[in-house]
Parts: C-alpha cells; structure tokens; sequence
C-alpha cells in the first residue's frame, strides 16, 4: 500500500487497534480474517476491544477523547455515517487502501469515508423441531401459539429498528412519514414477547429452548444453525427485510494508521471477504465469487431479495424517536 | 506549714482572661497539621468525585441530539424535558417503587438472618455470619447470572415446580420487574443483614428478659420490645438497600428482559445506546434529586426514632 | 427433705452447669426463703449468684433440681407465668417507652383495664416518689431515678418474688448508700419477698434479713447478718466478710458453758495457749478468728500481751490501722483515731485480745501447713 | 441430683422451631444464586439448564483458554491494587485529621469523605467518563483508579475512623509523656493499633474495586476492561458455563479474603 | 509571688477554660510541691483534677499561669521534651508491645544504646517484680501487672515528675488496698516528686505526704493527711474527708488556750451553748463539725447530753451507726460493734460529744438559714 512518511510506523509494523463486534462475530473474525493477516504480516500485532453493539462503539471512540486508541472501526453504517459527521472517521482512497477499488460501487460511501466491509440482514429465527417448515411471513410474530416464546430486540438496536419499517411496510405506511401504524401493530406483539433483551442472546435462546421465534441476523443465525445441528432455523419472510451494512473505518486520530491502512486493505481482499462468508455467512462488499453453498447462504445482494432501502443518515435522525415510541407505546404499553 | 503553702485563691473576681498564647500556637499549629494531613484526600475526591459530578451536571444543560453530537450551549430544555413527560414520571415513579419494593422484602427476608445472628450463641456463628456476608464479596453479574438460571423458564424453579406439578406453565420469573426484585432483594441482603445486626448488637437482651418476667411471652416480646428497638437499624438498613437498589443497572439489565424501564438503565440507554450525553445527564440528576430526598426524609426519621432508642 | 408449704421460696437441690466437663456454676444448693423476708445472694464474682436468681426468675433452665414457691413446683413453668418481679443491675428500663408506660408494661400483659392501670402505675409511681415524672422519657432520668422506676415496675405486679440483681453496683457511693434505705424500705413496707444479688458484704450486712454467702457455687453459710459477721462458719465467711485475723490454732481443750457457746484453750503455734470462745463440741486444728478493730495495739511500755513490731500503718480518717508483726505472723489491729499517743512504723507494740473476741470456727482445718 | 446435665440453653434466644424454619429458608434464598453456580459449573449440559444432564471440569479447563478472562483479571488486579494503596495513603492520614485533630469545617469534611457511598455509580461513571474522555484518560488503568477511589474512600475511612475512636488515646499520650513526637507518636503506636481497621478497610476496598462493574464499563470498556466487565459480557452472549467456572473460582477468592480478613480482624470489625 | 527555686514543682495562677463563657476547669490554681513528696489532688468528680494534672504533663496547654519545675518555667515546652512520668487510669500499655517493649519505649525515644536499655528495663522490671514476665504480651496480663507495667515504664526514664491519675480507679477492693502500699512503697524507694490523682479519700489519707482538696477548680486546702482530716478549714473539705456531722453555730465567746487552738462557746440553735475548740480569732456564725465516731449515743437512762430518738440503723458488721433525731436534727453516731448493748429503732437516746471533739471551722459561714 501507499503510505505517506509523516508517520514513524510502517505500513507492515506497529499494531492496529481495531474495534468491533463481540461474541462469535469477533471469534469467527478472528479465525477467518485476523489470524491470517497477522500470519501474512507478523510483524504487525492486532488488539481486538469488542462491543454489543456500534452504539456502543461510537460511543467508546467518543469517550477516547484526547487519547485516541482506536485505529479501525467496524461498524453498522448507521452509525459510522454519524461518526464522519462528527469527523470521528478519516477519509480513505484507494491511494490509501488499494482494494476499495475492488467494493462494489453502491457499497462505497458517498463521502469518501471508509466503504462497506460485509452485509447482513435481518432474518427470522424459528425453531425447526417447533416450526418445521420456514415460515414465509413475519406475520407468525403475532401469532398466540407462540405467546411468551418470542424474542425482539427493542432499539436502540438496528433489529428493532428494522422490525418497526418492516413491520410498516407490511402495514402499506410509509415509514418516513409516519410509524403510527406500525407502533400501534406492534404493541399487539409486545404480549406474545418473552424478552426484549435477551440473556443469552436471542440465538441461544432458540437453542436452549426458551423461545422459539426472534428477530435475528441471518449470518450468525446460519452460523448458529450449523452449531445447533438445525434446531435453529433462519428465514427470510416474504414481506421483505433490511440490510445491516457493517462499514470498516479508519479513525480520524487514529495512532497507527499505516499498518491500519494494511489492516483495512486486507479485511476488503479476496481472500478475508471469501473467509469470512464461509465462516459467518457475511455477503462481500467486493467482487467476488463464493462457493455454491456458501452463496446460497449468505443475504442475496443481486436483487432477488425484497429489500427495504433506509437511508443510514436519515435513520440516525430517527432512532432515538423511534427508540422512544417503543418504549412508551411497545414496551411500557 | 512548712515551705510547701497554699493560697486558696479567691473566685471570680477579676477581669475574664483572653485564651492563652500558648493555647493558640498549639491550635495553629494543629490546623495546619490536620490541613496537610486531609488535602491529599480532598485531591483524590475531587478528581475522582467532584469534577466529574460537577461537570455531568453541566453536560445536562447543553443540548444533545443523539449519536453523540452535543451543543454546548446553556439551556434548561434538557433538564425540562424529562420533567414534561410522563413517560419518565413513569419512569421515575417506577424506580421510586422498586427501590420502596426491594427494600422492604429485602428487610423481611434479611430480619431473621441478622436477628439470628446477633442472637445465636452457637459455636458456628462465625460460618454462619461468613455465609451471610460471602455473597458481598462475590461480583453482583456473578449473583446475577446464578438468578437468571434459577428463573428463566425453564430454569430450576420452573423445571423444579413442573417437576412435580405444581404448575403446568412456567411462572415468567425472568425477564420481567418480579425477576429484577428477586435478584435485588437477594444482591442486597448481606448489606441489611449487616446494617441490622449492629442495631441488634445494641439491645440488651435484658430489656427482652425484663419484659419476660414482666409477663410478656415470646411474641409479645417480640413485637412489644425487640422489633421497636430494632427500627433505627432497620431504617437503616432499608435506606442503604433502596439507594443501592435504584442506582444498580446490572441487575435490571440482566434480567429485565428489556421490559424493566427504570432510571439506571434509561441512563445507560441514553448514554451508550443512544450516544444522547446531555440527556442522560439530566436523567441522572433526577435520579441525584431522588436519592437526595430520600436520605433527607431519612434522616429526619432517623432523628426522630434516634430520639427514641 | 425440705418441708414445703411452710416456705415463700424453696430451691432445692439446684444445680447449673453450663457445659459439660466444667464446674457447676451453682452446685446443688438449698435454700428455704421465708415470706417477706430480704435474702441476700452475697459472693465473690463469678460464684454462681446471677446464675442462680436467673433460674429462680425462669430466664434459664436448671440443669437439676427443683424451685418451689408456696409449696408448688414452678420448674418447669416458662418465665412469663411465673409473676416475679425483676430489677436487672442496668435497670433494663424500655428505652422507646416512657416512665408511666415502663411501669404499666407488666399490667398490659395482664390484660388489665386501662384505668386499673393507671391507678395501679400511678400508686406505684407514688410510692417511689415519682408520680410527677410519669410522662418523662426513661434515658433523661438519673440513675437514682431509673432505678427507682425499675422497681415501680418490678412491684407494681404484686410480683410473688421480688428478684434484684446488682441493682446499686452502676450507682456512685453516695447515692449507694441512700438507695440502700429507699429499697429496704420499700420491700418492708409492700412486706414483697425479696431476693437481692450483691457481692458487697456492706450492702448485704445492712439490707438483709438472712444472709446466703456463696462460694464457688455452694451456700457456705445462711443466717441473719449478725450471725453471718459475728459467728461465721468457715474461714471463708469470716474473711469476706469483714476483715479478718486468721490463725491456724489446735484445740487444747474444751470447757463447756451454760449458754450456747464453750470456752476452749487453743494452741497458737508460736504464742502458746490462749483463751478462746466457740460453739461446742470443736477438736483438733480450727481457725482462730480476731477482728482487727478487737484485737488491742498499744505501745510496747503499755500492757501484757504479745510483743511485736510496727510493720506499717494505714490512716484513714476514722481510723488507723496498724500492721503488727509478731514472729512469722502479720496481724492487724484497728483503732478509731482520737488524736491521742499514735505509734509509728518500727514503734515496738504488745497485741492483746479479750478472749471472747477470739472465736473458733467450726469448719476443720484440713491443710496440714500452718 | 443424677439428672444428666441438659445443655446450656438461654431463653429469649429465639430459639423457637419456627424462627429456626425461617432463618433457615432466608439462608437458602441468600445463597441461591451461588449454589446454582456452583452446580452449574460441573454440570455437562451445553447449555444452561437444569437438571444437569452429568457432570464434567471441561469448564474449568476451558478457563485459561480464555484469554479475556486472563486479560480482565490482571487489568482487574493490578487497578484494584493501586486503588487500595492510593485510598489507603490518602485516607488513613484524612481520618487521623478528622479524628486527633480539631480545624474548622471538620465535620463538613468527615460527611464530604463518606457522601461518594450516597451517590449512586451510575451517575458518577457518567461524570467520569465527560471529564476523563476530553483528557484522553479514558480506557487507561488510570481512568479506573480514578473511578474507584471516589467508591472506596468511605469504606477506608469508615473502617480506620472507627479504629481510631475505639482506640485508646492515652496510649498515644503515654508515648508523647515518654518522649516521642508527632510523627514517632503516629508510626510507633496509633499506626500498629488502628492496624485492623486500616487492613479491614484495604480488604473492602480491594474487593469493592475488584468487584465494581458500572464505572469499569463506563470509562474502560474499550481501553482495559476489567474482569466483571468480561463477565457481564460473556452472560449477555453466551449460554455456556464457562463464566460459572469463573465465577466459582471468584467465590474461592473471595473466601480465601474472606478468611484472612477473619484471622487477621474479626469480621464484624471489618463491616 | 512564690519563692521559686526551692520547689521542685510550682502551680502559679494555673487556670484552664475549655471554651469562652463556661467557668474555668482550673482557676488560677497556685501550689508548691517539695522534692520526693507524693501529693494527692484530691476532689469530686469534675474538679479539675485531671484538668490540672494533663496541664502539669504538658498533655494540655493552660489558659494562664505557668508551670515550674526546679525553678525553671516548662510552660511552653513541648509534652515530648518535659521528661516526665504519667500513669493513666486505664494503664495505656501499648497493646502491639511486649512487657518489655512497653518499658523500653521510653529509654528508645531518649535513644539509650540497646544494652542500656535491657538493663535499666530489667531493674525496673525487678523493682515492681516482674522481671518474669518480660516477655508477656500485655493484655494477658491481670489488671495488678498492667498497674505495675504501667509503673515501671513511667520510672524507668526517671522522669522528674511521676504523674498518675487515678491510677486504682481500674481495680477491685481488695487489690486497690495492695496496690495502694505497693506505689507508696515504691515512690518512696525512688523518691520520685509525684502527683496523684484520686477522689477516694482513703486512698488520698493513706498514701500522701501532702493532699490538695479541690473543688470547683480550685485548691480548698493544702496540708498533711492528719490536718486536713483533723483540722478542715472548710465545710464541704469536712464534709468530703470523711463522714460528719455539720452544724451551723454562732460563736459566744473565745477563751484563748497556750497551744494552736482556742476554746470556744458556741450557742447551736435549739441546743443551747457548748463548749467547743478551733484556731483562734473566730466570731460570728460558723460551722462546728463532729465526726461521727468520736459523737457518743447511749441508751436514754444512761448519761447526760441531748436527748433523741433513733431513726435508724445502719449494721456494717464492723461498726455500726445510728442516726439520732434531736429536734429536727439528725445526728450519725457510730460505734464499733463489740456484742454488747444494742439499741433499736425508736428508743431513745442520749448524744454527748467532748468537748475537744467539736471543731469550729475557720470558713464563715454566709448564708442566713441554718
Ligand atoms: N453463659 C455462660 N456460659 C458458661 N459459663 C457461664 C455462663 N454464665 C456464667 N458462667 C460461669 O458461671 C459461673 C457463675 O456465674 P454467675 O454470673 O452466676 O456469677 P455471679 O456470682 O453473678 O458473678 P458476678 O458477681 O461477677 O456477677 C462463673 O464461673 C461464670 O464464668
Ligand atoms: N475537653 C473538654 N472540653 C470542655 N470541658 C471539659 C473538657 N474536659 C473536661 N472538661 C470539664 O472540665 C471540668 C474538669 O474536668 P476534669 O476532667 O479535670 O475533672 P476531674 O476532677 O478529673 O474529674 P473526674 O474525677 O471525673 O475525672 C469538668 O467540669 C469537665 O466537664
Ligand atoms: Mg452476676
Ligand atoms: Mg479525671
């Protein structure tokens, strides 16, 4: 890569900060993209600090103030998009990081900060020995045979936030304009819901049995399906779903940022976008060719897949509206 | 009478003595001694205590608009807005009763433990005050997490009470305000259970014998002598579990199942979740304005029963 | 063995141990109270008085043994339905009760009418002299005054047995000794039996109608106070009581009188044969008892008698005490000073003693060392 | 008289059946939680459930694999360490001052040492994390310091405060009499018998600073998460009982602190 | 005003006010004490005893007046440098110290090398005889032992001036009593100044060569055990010394004798005259003071003197006292107990005193009431 010299770190030395998801996100990262790396440059060391959710991440790097640790960021592209609003983020070229050039061109961020890294979606996650079939429609959320077996994560997260347009969408509002319909549909749900904030998560939920239906990321949910030897199953309703882009950023006050740039260089290679599908189901940002079974696995990005479009700059200005109307209306209601 | 003679002086007559000169070098000279000795500890507070109070109440006068973007500014429309919705009344009414909640079955359920070993002249009372006081030292996630497999569903209570079928569906435990108590009456009991003891040391168990030859059988003694001289303690030992159980989020978080809206974990929402600082700092000065005036109430009570015992 | 019916208070054969393996605290004692009488409980600490008014009271349980009162056995019956009054040495006064209810507690739990009690409380408060404190929170009384609430309270019940712990040792000495008359005076005027725990011979010697001095558990000897200090039974009684000379002497020979005591001739090792007084029928190795304020020091010049050294001597206003020192043996002698000839230390002193101030007591002297 | 000795038995010790019954079952809802845990992490089920399907260590032995775990528990170690030691130098020399000497304002100051304990954590992680993030303390060893020495001053200076006022001060005059100043006065007598108080207050500081979850996870989440941060972590995503095994070797420590805060002071004291 | 130098400890205008606006604690307070003399402050409670004695040790600082010692003001010298020896009620043996730690603290502070130290620690350890225990922690130790420690590690430096307050408060009767002789004996063998704190009178008459009587802050009287017993200057040291009976008179004339005293008539209200002594130059109203030992009660038939009736009786067993109504007087009389006549409550009585038994205060008496 093209480094500038204004740095004392070389590009294939130093280490790299890097933050992003916990849990098997992290572990499945590790395995499939971290390790590599180090073994391709060992003279670089990579600290991994992992968190619940980017909220939480932006809200780590904004509490590193003046003793910036963080170099690269991976996060939803929600809330990266209202971290380059805060300058928090550095720009990246292809200068910089040869393989944006290789990110498709929709998945590339408009401002020229860093791209998308993988995509998800939202998934509904039922128990196979409970529910045999995929279950077709998100309608099956209502339904009382499942009362008190349901798990819904409630924003701030992203699934909740995606479940409150979905949940519009099927209603035929326009989720811009208006949620009243959707907020009204789902404190129908709220009785049928077990917990809005899972312990342990909404995956092993399903697995150890304490529900059977929930609001999960197709990725892990195909991960966990494999671990569970299918009791879990995740399906795609027919009313359509939401993407969960995760963006990978470099720090605008980042220490490291040559070996940061290497880092980022190789997370959006061939190589690391193939490795993580296989390993987490994650869709490439990239051009790239997956094995049959894995292609089959991860979120569709060719189109085939009823997608709802939220524009991540104008969710941020919603989310803490929304978070709010379900806590007064879905939850407290 | 010999070299060794005494003036008996005379009393009170003369003009009244100023302090001694000597008396205020050595005052002087403790002042500063004392200062020396108590600024090292002012520092350490006020770094670690009062700057950050003071400048979390600041926070709460500018404006946030989520993901972090803060206006500095001074305004009082932060502050204003939880105060305007009924939602975090509700909220705070909430918090108010679950601290009231837990209190109260955390004092009912620690009484006996703490009124026993204050009593007990067993050779095990060491152990026995050891297991009351080992759950302080074990990490409230740890106790928490030992709650949430009790509870869930299908956890040992249920799967215990289906067993023998004493219920034919789970009893939701967890992941609701019922769950979030049990946990925090458990959490918070070697706190009372401490708190109570030493009222308990204070009372002479003669006053209960006294009452005995006086014609008073146990239960009588009981409600008539030992319980209303246990109150201060036990005044004491409910405010310490209200205060700590309204300001703790693990629990709440752990087993709330996100249904449990109180004000720490509204704080944690708005601070982590929502990035929204100024917001969240004002709903920690109510939470401040809560605590406030329950240990102000306290202690007038506290006086009053002081006055008492 | 005791013959019941005739007695307030009997305890017989009552026994107290604590834990296995260890001495008795109280070690199969009798004792027969009669009604209206003031007892005395006197010791030395730790010799089983509090252990055992706290069975007579029903706070503990005898390990074996029987209490009677009136003739009927109480043992097993629980400490509420005994109806005893009790003052505790820290008076136990209700500290969130005030003074008319700290008296009226024992007639609640009687069910009494409210205005029986009042009555009741307010005669009681009368009679110690402080109806006009009824109102009063207890903690802002004096000593002086909560102890007298104590035994409002104690008596107020018409206990059957009125039962005093220590109730003067928390008071200073001068109110001690007003105390000492208040309750003497107010057991005689309600006629209350009364047990009354001490381990101050003064206090004992001047309250009591029979005196119980114990010793390590046991009753060593019961009698009125004269007869306690004056005919003591064992050495340990006339040492606790009082001060006392003690000389181990053998029985020369025995001279029967016409009243109830005999004229002996004992054998003090060192001083020869000597007069001496006691009851009848003592042998062998006794202990010899002379009181120091009986036994005479006079200047060496003065009288017949022992001849000594002035070993040291101890003023105390009233009085004057010198420590004579007669071959081996220390004795002490008390004179009430009178400004008139005072001896000093290394002064040369005869001791004497009439020989009715000189009393055999009965207990054997088993040691074979002088 | 040949009655076999009964056993000491006190009255009015509420020793009845049923007091016994309910202290009884207040004990085992007290120690529930642990007890669970502890079963839990012998038990072979691979997810959390009851019964326990059979028993097995591999939790335990998949302890030291995790590296997070290691991680947080010397991050948790050493902050934990320098906050005893910080709060003990800076409180035990307050507390003499509070309680040896006179100086105006004294009692505003021993109510301005105690009143962190009223202040609930929550509130103060978030002071904590506005001022320490702008100086770029945030995520350091140091901004966890600085975050619990606040939460544990009062515990040190209750503790010595109350060594202090139990103490003898005519030991400390008798030292002057015999010719020591001040400061010998301090080092060679008040400091040895205060010691228990002084120690009983360094053991709840530490365990309070091991312990603390909400300010460590404020201010040093990213940085240098501590070990209850790990562990609440590891609860919200994972179904396994690793953090059981953990837990229960906690507990171990704790006993471990436990007995020799016993030994060392009397437990009662040391509360 | 005092003749410094030839004292080897002077209180001048001593005075100590805890807080502006309450009496002063200490009140301009002057005494003298010689060389080797053990002076006893003796008083109630509250005096200033305490007050006085902390000032003397540095410990406190006066508000006014100066401390000398051998001449030389110590007003302002530091406690640590003052050089004196203190024994505190409660012994303050350092608790984490050895006997011998305790003892050799002092010789450390003065850094004496190690082997000086084990000496002088040894000796002084021999002096109160326990050289035994050494190495003993303190607090296994009975109260006696700690007493003695306590001792021996304020001589061991020997300071210039032993202070002990209340030294024997801690302990029981009878050790008290052995405790008393043994800190005489040891004081005298040292010839250590020393100033004693008490206010237990026997203690003060016992053990002193000088007694200071406070009261209120102030010395009452200054003098010999004997004087201040035989001879109060005023009431409330009558009073406080020993037990008496006070009368207030008026002084009819003064018959000047060749010793110290003079013969007095003096006319006791409702009694008629009688003879009594006191110093010379009395006039006017003032308090006659009759110990009640040296006050005779007789049965009624038996001799001539005022005639009342006895109210009550109290028994000691040693003695025995009566109180005696005259009029609307109380009398105590007390008597040694010797077996024989013993009279009852309510006979009658006769008291007589001699007249060299009646002392006329020199304190004037103010008050207008009787
Ligand atoms: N609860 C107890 N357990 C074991 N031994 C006891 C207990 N209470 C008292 N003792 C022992 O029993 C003996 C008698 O004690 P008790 O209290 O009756 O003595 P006392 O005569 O009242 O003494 P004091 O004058 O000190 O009050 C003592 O040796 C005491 O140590
Ligand atoms: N620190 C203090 N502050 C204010 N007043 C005090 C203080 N210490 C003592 N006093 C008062 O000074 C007076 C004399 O006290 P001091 O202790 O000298 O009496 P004392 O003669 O030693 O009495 P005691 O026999 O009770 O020990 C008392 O009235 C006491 O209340
Ligand atoms: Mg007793
Ligand atoms: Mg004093």
């Amino acid at each position: 890569g093209g480094g500038s010299e204004e740095t004392s770190s070389s590009p294939e030395s130093g280490e790299v900060n890097i933050i992003g998801y916990a849990g098997i996100w992290q572990e499945q990262y590790q395995t499939a993209v971290i390790d590599p790396f180090l073994e391709k440059y060992p003279d670089i060391t990579i600290n991994y600090s992992s968190k619940r959710s980017s909220a939480e991440m932006l809200s780590a790097i904004q509490a590193e103030g003046g003793n910036p640790i963080t170099d690269v960021a991976i996060m939803d592209s929600s809330v990266s998009d209202s971290g380059n609003q805060q300058g928090l983020f550095a720009e990246v070229s292809e200068a910089d990081v040869p393989n944006i050039a290789k990110v498709r061109d929709e998945f590339l961020n408009a401002d020229g900060y860093g791209p998308l890294v993988g995509l998800d979606a939202v998934g509904l996650l039922y128990d196979t020995e409970t529910i045999p079939e995929p279950p077709t429609s998100w309608e099956i959320l209502w339904d009382d045979t499942y009362a008190g077996k349901v798990q819904v994560v409630a924003p701030p997260s992203a699934l909740g936030i995606d479940l409150t347009a979905i949940t519009s969408e099927m209603l035929g509002e326009d989720y811009t304009k208006s949620i009243d319909k959707s907020i009204a549909r789902l404190a129908e749900l709220a009785p049928n819901i077990q917990s809005f904030a899972p312990n342990p998560d909404e995956y092993q939920s399903i697995i150890t049995g304490q529900s059977v239906l929930g609001l999960g990321q197709n990725a892990r949910g195909q991960y966990y399906s494999d671990e569970s030897d299918g009791k879990l199953g995740i399906a795609f309703p027919e009313e359509g779903t939401v993407y969960q882009m995760n963006a990978i950023n470099l720090s605008a006050e980042a220490p490291n940022p040559e070996p940061a740039k290497t880092f980022m260089d190789y997370a959006l290679s061939d190589e690391a976008q193939v490795a993580f599908a296989e390993a987490l189901y994650y869709a490439p940002s990239t051009d790239v060719e997956l094995p049959a079974e894995v292609a089959d696995r991860v979120v569709k990005t060719d189109g085939s897949l009823k997608v709802l479009q939220l524009d991540p700059a104008w969710l941020g200005t919603v989310s803490g509206e929304w978070t709010d109307r379900w806590k007064r209306e879905v939850i407290g209601g | 009478m010999s070299a060794t003679q005494t003036i008996a002086s005379v009393r009170g007559t003369g003009p009244h003595r100023e302090q001694g000169e000597q008396e205020r070098r050595t005052r002087r000279r403790s002042r500063l001694t004392a200062l020396t000795l108590v600024v090292p500890g002012l520092i350490g507070l006020a770094v670690s205590f009062v700057f950050p109070l003071a400048y979390m109440i600041r926070m709460a006068f500018n404006e946030g608009s989520g993901n972090g973007i803060v206006v500095e500014t001074f305004t009082f429309q932060t502050i204003l807005e939880p105060l305007t919705d009924a939602y975090y009344w509700q909220v705070t009414v909430d918090t108010f009763l679950m601290g009231l909640v837990v209190g109260v079955l955390c004092i009912v359920v620690s009484y006996p433990i703490a009124l026993f070993l204050a009593r007990t002249q067993s050779k095990w009372s060491g152990v026995l005050l050891a297991m009351a006081l080992a759950p302080l030292l074990t990490s409230s996630v740890v106790r928490t997490y030992g709650w949430m497999v009790l509870l869930n569903d299908d956890g040992l209570v249920n799967s215990s009470l289906l067993g023998v079928g004493l219920i034919d569906a789970p009893i939701p435990m967890a992941n609701n305000m019922t769950g979030v108590i049990i946990g925090l009456v458990e959490i918070f009991m070697p706190y009372a259970i401490l708190a109570m003891m030493s009222g308990f040391g204070r009372i002479s168990t003669q006053l209960e014998e006294a009452a005995g030859s006086l014609g008073a059988n146990r239960a009588k003694v009981f409600f008539r002598i030992t319980f209303p001289l246990s109150l201060p303690g036990v005044l004491t030992a409910f405010l310490l579990v209200f205060v700590l159980s309204i300001s703790t989020f693990v629990t709440p978080r752990l087993l709330g199942g996100g249904v449990v809206q109180v004000l720490a974990t509204e704080i944690y929402d708005q601070a982590t979740g929502l990035l929204n600082w100024p917001f969240a700092s004002a709903l920690a000065i109510i939470l401040l304005v809560l605590f406030g005036t329950v240990v102000a109430v306290y202690q007038a009570l506290a006086k009053k029963l002081g006055g008492m015992s | 063995m005791a013959d019941n019916g005739t007695h307030k208070l009997s305890l017989v054969g009552l026994t107290k141990q604590y834990a296995q393996g260890i001495a008795p605290a109280v070690d199969r004692l009798d004792m027969h109270v009669e009604e209206g009488h003031l007892v005395s409980l006197l010791g030395p600490s730790g010799c089983g008085k509090t252990t055992t008014l706290r069975m007579v009271a029903g706070l503990m349980d005898p390990t074996a043994g029987q209490i009677m009162v009136d003739g009927a056995d109480i043992t097993n019956t629980p400490v509420h339905k005994r109806g005893m009054g009790m003052v505790f040495q820290s008076y136990a006064l209700f500290p969130h009760m005030n003074v008319h209810e700290n008296v009226a507690f024992g007639l609640q739990m009687r069910k009494k009418p409210k205005q029986e009690q009042d009555r009741l409380v307010h005669r009681a408060l009368e009679m110690v002299q402080l109806e006009h404190l009824a109102k009063r929170q207890t903690r802002a009384l004096s000593g002086g005054q909560q102890q007298r609430i104590a035994l409002a309270r104690a008596l107020v019940v018409e206990p059957t047995l009125l039962l005093l712990d220590e109730p003067l040792s928390n008071l200073d000495a001068k109110l001690r000794e007003t105390m000492r008359a208040e309750i003497r005076q107010i057991q005689q005027r309600t006629g209350a039996t009364t047990l009354f725990v001490t381990h101050d011979q003064d206090e004992a010697l001047d309250m009591s109608d029979r005196i119980a001095v114990m010793n390590g558990g046991l009753i060593e000897q019961f009698g009125s106070p004269i007869e306690v200090y004056e005919r003591p039974r064992t050495r340990f009684v006339a040492n606790f009581i009082g001060r006392a000379n003690l000389l181990t002497v053998t029985i020369v020979d025995e001279q029967r009188q016409s009243g109830a005591d005999s004229r002996y001739r004992v054998d003090v090792p060192g001083f020869g044969v000597h007069p001496a007084i006691g009851s009848p029928g003592l042998t062998g190795r006794r202990t010899l008892l002379i009181r120091p304020h009986r036994l005479g020091a006079e200047p060496a010049a003065a009288a017949a008698g022992l001849r000594g050294t002035i070993e040291s001597l101890s003023y105390t206003g009233d009085s004057l005490s010198y420590r004579v020192r007669v071959g081996e043996t220390s004795f002490t002698a008390e004179r009430l000073t009178s400004g008139t000839d005072r001896m000093s230390v290394g002064d040369a002193a005869i001791i004497s003693w009439r020989p009715e101030d000189a009393l055999v007591l009965p207990e054997p002297v088993e040691d074979a060392a002088p | 008289m040949t009655a076999a000795p009964v056993p000491f038995k006190k009255k009015f010790a509420y020793g009845g059946l049923l007091f016994k019954i309910v202290v009884v079952l207040a004990y085992v809802f007290l120690l529930a939680p642990l007890a669970i845990v502890f079963v839990i992490s012998f038990s072979s089920n691979q997810y959390l459930s009851f019964p326990p399907e059979g028993f097995t260590l591999d939790w335990y032995k998949a302890l030291p694999e995790q590296a997070q775990f290691m991680d947080g528990l010397r991050t948790s170690l050493i902050t934990a360490s320098i906050t005893t030691l910080i709060v003990l130098a800076i409180g035990v020399p307050a507390t003499l001052a509070i309680d040896r000497y006179e100086f105006p304002g004294k009692g505003a100051v021993a109510g301005f040492f105690l009143s962190p304990l009223l202040v609930p954590t929550i509130v103060l992680a978030l002071g904590l994390v506005l001022v320490l993030g702008p100086l770029g303390l945030t995520n350091t060893y140091a901004s966890i310091v600085i975050g619990h020495i606040a939460i544990t001053v009062p515990y040190v200076i209750r503790t010595t405060l109350t060594a202090m006022q139990t103490a003898d001060t005519s030991c400390e005059e008798a030292a002057r009499v015999l010719g020591a100043d001040a400061f010998t006065v301090f080092r060679r007598v008040t400091l040895p018998i205060i010691r228990p108080g002084v120690i009983a207050g360094g053991v709840m500081a530490f365990i309070v600073s091991f312990d603390e979850a909400v300010i460590s996870l404020f201010v040093a989440e990213s940085g240098a998460p501590t070990l209850p941060v790990y562990v609440l972590r590891y609860v919200e995503n994972s179904a396994d009982a690793v953090v059981a095994a953990l837990s229960v070797v906690l507990i171990l420590f704790s006993v471990v602190i436990v007995a020799i805060v016993e030994r060392v002071v009397g437990l009662k004291n040391a509360l």
